[in-house]
């Protein structure tokens, strides 16, 4: 349980039918730093990130092979349950995705899925979860009216409440500020840095500037293949890959 | 190249557009219009004869003293067994197809199935109950055989209508259920199935109006009664239903028949009416546009 | 149960076709209880709705349930002993009564009313009165030689006849079948119309002036205004129409028919709301029979099938 | 302030963990529902069976005495006369009726439900929607008896040739007791389909709404649509008593609306309630019918399968 | 016709059911020019640019008061037919939205209900427009597979492709890189620079960068109003509302 890396990745390889999406991706995931996923569109950045909580399973043509170890369990392996995997690791995703419900039933609805039932219990777990995506302000005063009613980017930001009201271990983050305007995206990027104190982060982006203002590690990635995966200084300036260095001075495509 | 698009072409796919939006009108009217007459003509033969007498009695012979209470809770009564069991089993058969099965063979088989049920003539399924629940299973002429074989006449539309219903939840928010480590089921069951409800409703109760109002062959095969004196006060009860009662007194030379016929019409109608309403309410209630 | 003695008066002075006898043998037996079934004849069923009816006025204790599955579907639950009674209107037929001996049971065969068949036109019909049975076997026959009117008497207009006639599922065919086309194939085609339900006959013909059909005496009764009933005169030159009395008295011939209902001898015997049920039928045939549009039987008839089936009860 | 420390204390993945020790049942639940749901999706499949093996057991013994060959190559359809040499006008009935039915109800139904679902406000929509599901709940009784007193004498003003009983009216009648199948289950698989798609995608390009419903809406419900029609033409076939009252008992081979016909449903009907005694062959041949028309909805659903699988597409 | 504005909002106010989401906006959008809208979250946006081609309209609860002109007319008269407003009127949205067809299908939909049907003249459009959205290398061996299959930013490029077919006088961009990697973004970027040549450009934006780098005037607003619009220059060196100062300097919120 104490390995240094939350996720290692060996030799791994998918598929979506005949189509190859990711080569041989071998990429170690340290413990409580945020790791940001940058790269063209296309380039298979959703669909590592998706692997990790093997929410790319719910596609059935997909095939794999290699090894994901997530604290040194492969998560692949039989006795591995998906449903505790991804309890500790959450998950953002691009298109703001809220239930159909309420905005207070939004947030409960993973600690009660989980058991916790207790009203007081959830009133502040939703409170928290909600101040925590900087959306308590907007939201106070209508707790139980439809998430659907919002606008994009606070859809989006009632998405990062849920996910943050079941305090995982990792949150997988896929553009998570696409939708948002700066100053809300300011306060999550504030809020993941101070997440960062507990939690493991990866973040798929398409904002270098983020991925620089907030990352530790970067992964750059093209057509499928992990092409550089260091420490962000070292990546924005001295990368080592010629890809790598044309992508991030936009000399590229 | 540029703005091959000019006005008076636009102009003529407005126009179109508005002629459509009249045909539809119309279309649609004029299902309304055989609605409104089928109603009227019913309306005004049997309003005249509709009492509460007429609620609280049982069939007799003269006609100021018929009534429709056997067959009103006759029909309620087996409501009651019907709608559970079909709800159940039909969204029951839904989810599997949808969410659990894989899509092979035998999916495929069970998919098409159902789908061929649903043709099946409801007089073919009288046949069936009276074989299988009245005989086999040794229920005889009771409510029970009645109310399972209505279950399973209806089964098939209540599973196609649920299977669409399921079928057009985004898969976005599936997928953010599954990401919260909610297993299968607990997506299925907070997620899903309070998403498809208005669909699951809209097509139990088409389902569930036609076992109401339709069908007295198949319940004439097995047993319910013509006349009965009784209401149902067990599963094993001799019982009769308010189409079989209305359709006996259609069959009576005596034109004034006819008119109490109407009136248990009417009743059957305003059942209907009650139960498309509990539908509206929980559609609008539920209902979500993605 | 020995509060409904009130009840029972109450209904004896509004019914006063209820006989004294009656009031005075379910005076005599307040205890029955327990179910009687009755399945059969959807001809019959008026007559036993109302016998059923009044019967539960009289007991409520007595759980009878009326059910009307078709003179056959009486027979496939009676002569498997699923039921008491077993309404027909047609005579049990050979195979029915073998397969009830095969299953030990005996059917006891009450009758219960007349029906004279009525053979109607339309009243916009303004040639025909009456037709001779030889007329109606040309008719109504496959080798038929008339399929014109002008084909029986050229006096009669150069038009199709329109055949309406039931089912040939329904005891009112079977009988039909008996005696005017003594079992040989029925016309069939394009001008011939066949309808379970003789209300819909009834439409058919009164809407036709070359229309032609025949059913139940009760449902003639009630269309009078639209339709004619035609005398028929069974060869000796007499014609006759139906009307109460000619049926009754068999003068309306051969198309007079009597209904029937069938009660298990052992349950007469062993099951004492089924006897008193039996009686009380008898008893009240008659009335049942005139107020729904049957003729009733004469008086003596139904006295006697009272002694036969006291007799079989042991009484 | 209290419960500020108690989550102070406790971490959420503390309390999950916990409440996962405490009860193993979620796992159960998860093994156990699959197994309870496909346990359900069997009890469609029992049912066929059962059917299958009711029908099939007297099929097989009225083969015995009926070549196969003449059943369903045979054109004369006479049972009453021993002619069982042709099931063909049945199946010419059954197929004139669910034609007319579905000329009349896919239009209106389809029309409605764009209608509904493209252009009708939510308020209408709320309102009109229910009123059409009541027709879906009108017994069919009542259908009947419509197409009989009302719709048949309305066709004879424009038919001269029109018959009181013929395959038009209860062809219609079907058709509309159809339509709201057709018009409310077609709406609901249009209004799952996606907004973004007609505003973002047509109606920004500056479509019709019209044009957005035909190329955009109706090409991604398709498969729903296909759904809901082939139910509608599976009830239409299925249809029972508005055929046997409005339809007529005469099974003429015949494509001409105007005439009576006997469709596959009615001749069962006619067979299984009525006055037939059950030994006869012609009992058994209701179920041999009965098989007929299961074979007829499988072809049917298979071709619609293959239909709908072509179609569909994914949003 | 030749007007200098192409649009002139007039005292405009919306309401969504009860609650008002635009209060007294007056603005005129110059011709040939990029107009950009900046705000936070939720400040209407998307409602503003929706109502621009009416397609605001769709969202029964709406009402609105006050008047806009699209050269000259007001666009809510009667007269004013809506289709023919949305053809010149063209727009992006926030989150991709293709329909369930080919990537053919997809862009030749806007020529084809307007008539054009020859093979030709549509495979040209097809080309040019996906070139325009620098998406054609991507996509052009596979036109004729759906559309579904792309990645979220391949699937927006591919709306962008399919508004641009249709040639408008205006286009209206909700957020239309938000999606989309830097590269694509520069892409689009120089696309909508080269447009502007041509068409009118009004381009909502969460990223203040994005407003400043390419338009030629900007908008700023906030809770549903418009608190400033004047040259871009002039907006993010000299602002002359506080708000919007505070706004552009991240000192807010
Ligand atoms: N469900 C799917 N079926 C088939 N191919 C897919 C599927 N999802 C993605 N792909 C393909 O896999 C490749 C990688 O897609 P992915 O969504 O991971 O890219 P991305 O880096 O996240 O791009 P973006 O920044 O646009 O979101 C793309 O070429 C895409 O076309
Ligand atoms: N369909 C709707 N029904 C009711 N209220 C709505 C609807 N759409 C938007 N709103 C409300 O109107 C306000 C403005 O929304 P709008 O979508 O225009 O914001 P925006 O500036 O585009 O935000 P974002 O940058 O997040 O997209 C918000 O408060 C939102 O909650
Ligand atoms: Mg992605
Ligand atoms: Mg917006
Ligand atoms: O029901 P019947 O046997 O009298 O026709």
């Amino acid at each position: 349980m104490t390995a240094a890396n939350v996720f290692s990745i060996e030799d791994f390889n998918l598929w979506y039918g005949n189509d190859q999406a990711l080569y041989h991706i071998n990429m170690a995931v340290p413990r409580k730093e945020i790791t940001a996923v940058i790269g063209p569109s296309g380039c298979g950045k959703s669909t590592l990130l998706k692997t990790l909580n093997r929410m790319i399973e719910t596609i059935p043509i997909v095939n794999t092979s290699g090894i994901i170890k997530y604290n040194d369990n492969n998560i692949f392996e039989k006795k591995q349950m998906v449903e505790e995997l991804r309890t500790h690791v959450g998950m953002v995703f691009q298109k703001p995705n809220p239930f159909p419900k309420s905005i207070y039933e939004n947030v409960a609805y993973g600690p009660k899925i989980h058991g916790i039932k207790k009203k007081n219990v959830l009133d502040e777990i939703v409170e928290k979860s909600l101040r925590g995506a900087a959306i308590w302000d907007e939201v106070k005063d209508r707790l139980n009216q439809n998430a659907y009613g919002l606008s994009g980017g606070q859809q989006q930001r009632i998405c990062i409440a849920r996910c943050l009201a079941i305090e995982p271990d990792v949150i997988l983050m896929d553009e998570p500020t696409s939708a948002l305007d700066p100053i809300s995206t300011l306060k999550i990027e504030e809020l993941i840095k101070e997440l960062k104190k507990d939690y493991t982060i990866i973040i798929v982006t398409h904002n270098m500037q983020q991925a620089a203002r907030i990352s530790d590690k970067t992964a750059f990635m093209l057509n499928g293949e992990l092409v550089e995966f260091s420490d962000t200084d070292q990546i924005f300036s001295n990368p080592k890959d010629k890809r790598t260095e044309d992508y991030i001075t936009g000399r590229f495509g | 190249m540029t703005q091959q698009i000019n006005i008076s072409q636009i102009k003529g796919r407005v126009t179109r557009n508005k002629i459509y939006k009249g045909i539809f009108i119309l279309a649609i009217s004029l299902a309304m219009l055989a609605l409104a007459t089928l109603l009227y003509r019913i309306l005004s033969q049997g309003l005249g004869y509709l009492s509460i007498d007429f609620l609280k009695n049982y069939p007799a012979p003269y006609i100021e003293e018929a009534g429709i209470f056997a067959g009103l809770m006759g029909s309620v009564f087996m409501m009651c067994i019907t709608a559970p069991v079909s709800i159940i089993l039909g969204v029951s058969t839904a989810l599997y197809l949808e969410e659990y099965a894989t899509q092979n063979r035998f999916t495929r088989f069970i998919q098409v199935n159902v789908q061929n049920l649903a043709g099946i003539p409801s007089i073919v399924f009288g046949l069936l109950g009276l074989t299988l629940f009245v005989y086999l299973l040794a229920m005889g002429y009771t409510l029970i055989a009645g109310a399972l074989t209505m279950s399973l006449l209806v089964l098939p539309v209540i599973v196609v209508a649920s299977q669409e219903a399921i079928r057009s939840v985004p898969k976005e928010i599936r997928e953010a259920s599954i990401a919260m480590g909610a297993t299968k089921w607990q997506t299925i069951w907070r997620i899903v199935l309070p998403a498809s409800i208005p669909g699951i409703i809209t097509g139990a109760i088409l389902a569930l109006s036609r076992a109401i109002g339709e069908t007295a062959p198949p319940l004439i095969i097995v047993g319910a009664a013509a006349a009965i004196y009784t209401i149902p006060d067990s599963f094993l009860s001799k019982y009769t239903v308010m189409p079989i009662q209305i359709y006996s007194w259609t069959a009576r030379p005596q034109e004034e028949w006819q008119f109490v016929a109407a009136a248990g019409i009417i009743v059957l109608l305003a059942i209907l009416l009650c139960m498309n309403a509990v539908a509206v309410w929980i559609r609008n209630k539920f209902q979500k546009r993605y | 149960a020995c509060g409904n003695a009130p009840n029972e008066t109450e209904n004896e002075e509004k019914e006063t076709k209820n006989e004294a006898n009656a009031s005075e043998e379910t005076s005599e037996e307040t205890e029955l209880s327990g179910p009687v079934s009755i399945d059969g004849s959807s001809t019959v069923l008026p007559i036993m709705e109302y016998v059923t009816y009044e019967y539960n006025q009289a007991h409520p204790e007595v759980e009878a349930v009326l059910n009307s599955s078709g003179s056959g579907g009486g027979f496939k639950k009676s002569t498997v002993g699923e039921i008491d009674f077993s309404n027909s209107s047609r005579p049990i037929k050979d195979e029915e009564k073998a397969q009830a001996e095969e299953n030990g049971i005996t059917l006891h065969e009450i009758e219960v009313a007349y029906d004279g068949l009525s053979v109607v036109v339309s009243q916009e019909n303004d040639f025909v009165e009456s037709l001779t049975v030889d007329q109606l076997k040309q008719i109504f026959l496959a080798d038929g030689s008339a399929t014109k009117w002008s084909d029986l008497n050229p006096d009669w207009p150069e038009e199709d006849i329109i055949i309406y006639s039931p089912g040939h599922d329904s005891g009112t065919f079977d009988y039909w079948n008996e005696v005017i086309l003594e079992e040989n194939p029925m016309r069939e085609g394009e001008n011939t119309t066949l309808s379970e339900d003789d209300n819909t006959l009834v439409t058919g013909v009164k809407s036709d002036p070359y229309a032609i059909g025949y059913f139940g005496y009760a449902y003639y009764i009630e269309n009078e205004n639209t339709l004619k009933a035609l005398a028929i005169d069974n060869g000796d030159g007499n014609p006759i129409k139906p009307s109460g009395e000619t049926i009754q008295d068999n003068s309306y011939s051969p198309l007079s028919r009597p209904l029937f209902t069938y009660v298990n001898v052992d349950s007469l015997k062993e099951k004492p709301q089924v006897y008193d049920f039996a009686k009380f039928t008898i008893e009240n045939a008659g009335a049942a029979a005139e107020s729904v549009g049957y003729v009733a039987l004469p008086e003596e008839k139904y006295q006697e099938q009272l002694d036969e089936i006291k007799e079989l009860a042991g009484k | 302030m209290v419960n500020k420390q108690s989550t102070a204390n406790i971490s959420v993945q503390d309390m999950i963990k916990q409440n996962k020790k405490k009860k193993n049942i979620g796992n159960g639940i998860e093994k156990f529902v699959p197994i309870f749901l496909l346990l359900c999706a069997i009890v469609s499949v029992l049912t066929t069976i059962g059917i299958l093996f009711t029908l099939l057991r007297e099929t097989f013994s009225f083969f015995s005495d009926v070549s196969l060959v003449d059943f369903y190559f045979g054109t004369h359809w006479s049972p009453w006369t021993d002619h069982f040499g042709g099931v063909a006008p049945l199946i010419a009935g059954t197929l004139l009726i669910s034609f007319i039915a579905i000329c009349v109800a896919v239009p209106i139904g389809l029309a409605s439900a764009i209608y509904l679902s493209e252009y009708a406000t939510e308020r209408t929509r709320k309102v009109i929607k229910p009123i059409l599901e009541v027709l879906a709940g009108i017994p069919t009784v009542v259908y009947g008896f419509f197409a009989l007193t009302f719709v048949s004498p309305l066709l004879g003003n424009i038919f001269s040739e029109m018959r009181i009983f013929n395959a038009l009216s209860a062809g219609i009648v079907v058709g509309i007791m159809i339509i709201p199948m057709i018009a409310s289950l077609s709406e609901d698989a249009m209004s799952a389909v996606p907004h973004s798609l007609r505003d973002g995608g047509a109606l920004g390009l500056g479509a019709t709404r019209f044009e957005v419903a035909i190329k955009v809406v109706l090409p991604a419900a398709l498969s729903g649509i296909i759904a809901s029609i082939v139910l509608a033409l599976s009830r239409a076939v299925g249809e029972t008593m508005i055929v046997t009252i409005a339809a007529g008992a005469t099974p003429n081979l015949t494509f001409n609306p105007t005439e009576s016909i006997q469709t596959l449903t009615a001749f069962i009907v006619q067979g299984a309630t009525g006055d037939t005694s059950f030994h006869s062959i012609i009992y058994k041949s209701i179920y041999a019918v009965g098989f007929t028309l299961f074979i007829f909805t499988l072809i049917m659903n298979i071709l619609s399968q293959y239909i709908s699988r072509r179609f569909k597409e994914d949003y």
